[in-house]
């Protein structure tokens, strides 16, 4: 079987220049102008006057789109379960937020929806809401032609309860609008720490968060039928065009003897000195496009 | 634009009865407001509690728990919130040491690690 | 006699910002919030469209000064008479020039016009030009209500033929619409080396510009009674809200004494660092009015 | 918005036919066409000429002295220009340094220290 793989980018890579260095307009031309085909927003960050952006905004929208020859890829929603000062979200309120934005990513013409979910607890267990309120929503993803899917994110692993009963669900519902978001930060080898923004640290008490093992790409094999999108989170690649951090020959050897198809979007998540991100997205474009050259020649 | 800091240099002065600075949000996405915690900021080691800070985001105006009260109300990540601030003598022109500890609960962080606490110490200057 | 001094800024202080971190809008809100209520432009760099600016960005503009509480004090402009390959511009296109920003700057709402001149020898002779175009628009500028003031900038000196023409056409025609701008980099003691930006250099011969000799304070005395607008020229203020190198309290007693009335409008021309301009801008108004608050107590 | 640096990094690519670069005006106020003498660019040690380049400068294109025929042709300080260039292989794939050197006559700089030249070097990547 033989897949084909696109190429996109993710705006959460502009992070450090969103609105420091460069606009809506510039993030989106960058996309297409290193040659990216696949474009993903996250909602909240991206959309004018969220959850309600003025006509005047998605015209301008489909207006991009159609000008750079841009596809919508992934949209980025979340589930805020502490939303509400002194209480977690209810079901309703959790269904009510996953139909808000399935129906904006729809609108915007996004195919995949990723959710991202509030833990319980300091084993990364999701909130019981996340089963319920999901199942409630497939019919709207059907009917809207999305697909949801929830993002297996560092440090979360692969094999995993939480995984485990993604794909339960799938088989259990013989859903096709429910499937894995695969972030490739999952499988990094080191830690990557982060220069430049503002430093930030969690909580005032002495938790801490896990210790998180390295996942081998192979795990990958095991759940890859159900993963309908990638986020090729990266780091940094090197002035020899080598990535340090994520296994990216294993990884794409992978997608393609399993005939993979769908899109790398991209999600720089490097040092934020200004230029930096755009200079890496064409760093990390080059190297995918020379490696997947190489495994299919 | 915004600077990158999380203290903007735009928008630190005098007002009457107190003075006020500007934050952005220092994240990747604009949030419910019920999910900001508040900010404490200190000027020149005096310092002022979270509570008293008057909040203006857009067209969102009044403390904190006001503006969090309707549930659409948002902090979108490319606004900066004007933080006003009660002082019975204005800052002196020139220089100030002004830091400021932003706290935010994110959801999908274990509730033992939360708030998550953003914190930055800037220079800036009075000019009248 | 008692004069009034105004503090402004011109967008010239922007200039490693601009259309990098910075608007236009980005950058009159921070002449507003900084304290100042002189606005100063480039007729040819902040204009969209110059020298016909879109209905559009007119009505921006008078939002703008309206909202900000600013009024427009300097326009800049340029006489550009090598703008033709192979020839000097005419008579007739001088004048066209000049006339072209007279009346964009007052439509503008400014009082004061700043042809900068070409110079034709290597001790900075002005272009021939000059006179007789200036002669041919006095009466424009009368109409339109501005004053031209060719701006006195190092390398130039105060005590110089250039300067002594300027006042004598003054004098010779007894005009109130031509006047002298007073640029403070004139008396700058040492020599600024800006770090940042695009490396330049003159030419491709060996040719080198004149050395200039620091021109003290007290020449300021003999001419200022023909300056109508002050560009406060600076480069760097210290953490200790020192200027090294330009005399502001020397320069500062000469204009409170002799009661000069007018605006004190900022041109930053330091170091290009991003955030840079913003924060010596507001340490600059810090020292000139603590200094000027000593001269007037 | 624009980057610090002349060479942009966004707009350097390959093109049917050759390749394209965007530059920056490195200077305070947009220039009468005319007074830009010309581009000279550099990948990897292959230099081409000012007079090969095509401009792009928001609605005029063409060489640089057909679209100084205009007289009120601008190039504005907040648009980036882009140079294609012809070059018979596209570039390939990964890292390039590229080089820029742009000449201009400022006037109200002797003519004998004329055109002022602006140099600069990057290492820019072709993505695709
Ligand atoms: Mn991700
Ligand atoms: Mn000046």
């Amino acid at each position: 079987m033989s897949g084909s793989l696109e190429y996109g980018v993710s705006l959460y890579s502009y992070t450090g220049e969103y609105g420091v260095t460069m606009t809506l307009d510039d993030c989106i031309e960058d996309v297409a102008d290193l040659g990216a085909t696949g474009l993903e927003i996250l909602g909240e960050a991206h959309i004018e006057d969220y959850p309600n952006p003025p006509t005047a905004w998605l015209d301008a929208w489909f207006e991009r789109l159609d000008r750079f020859g841009l596809t919508p890829t992934c949209y980025g929603s979340w589930v805020d379960h502490r939303r509400f000062p002194g209480r977690d979200i209810t079901e309703d309120e959790a269904v009510q937020q996953l139909e808000t934005d399935i129906r904006l990513a729809a609108r915007l013409g996004f195919k995949y929806v990723r959710p991202k979910l509030g833990v319980v607890t300091a084993d990364l267990e999701p909130h019981p809401v996340w089963e319920p309120a999901t199942l409630r929503v497939l019919d709207l993803a059907e009917q809207q032609d999305v697909i949801i899917c929830p993002e297996i994110h560092w440090p979360s692993v692969i094999r995993s309860k939480v995984v485990d009963d993604y794909i339960a669900l799938i088989e259990r519902t013989g859903t096709k609008h429910f499937g894995l978001l695969m972030d490739t930060g999952v499988f990094q080898t080191s830690m990557h720490h982060r220069s430049g923004g503002v430093p930030s640290r969690m909580g005032r008490g002495s938790a801490r968060p896990p210790i998180t093992p390295v996942v081998p790409v192979s795990d990958l094999e095991d759940v890859l039928q159900h993963v309908v999108h990638v986020q090729a989170k990266f780091y940094e690649i090197d002035d020899e065009l080598q990535d340090h951090y994520i296994p990216w020959a294993e990884f794409l050897e992978v997608l393609v003897r399993r005939g993979w198809s769908g899109f790398l979007s991209s999600e720089y998540e490097g040092d934020y000195a200004t230029g930096r991100a755009a200079d890496q997205l064409r760093r990390q474009h080059a190297l995918l496009r020379t490696l997947v050259a190489k495994e299919t020649s | 634009m915004l600077d990158t800091t999380m203290i903007q240099t735009r928008g630190f002065k005098n007002t009457p009865g107190g003075f006020e600075l500007r934050l952005r949000l220092p994240y990747y996405r604009g949030l419910w407001a019920g999910l900001i915690e508040g900010v404490t900021v200190t000027v020149d080691g005096e310092t002022f509690a979270p509570e008293d800070a008057h909040w203006t985001i857009g067209e969102l105006r009044g403390p904190l728990r006001e503006i969090a009260a309707s549930e659409s109300a948002r902090w979108p990540v490319d606004v900066a919130a004007v933080i006003g601030l009660r002082r019975d003598q204005p800052l002196s022109i020139g220089f100030h040491d002004v830091a400021a500890e932003l706290a935010i609960q994110m959801s999908y962080i274990p509730e033992e690690l939360q708030p998550t606490l953003w914190t930055e110490q800037r220079r800036l200057v009075v000019s009248r």
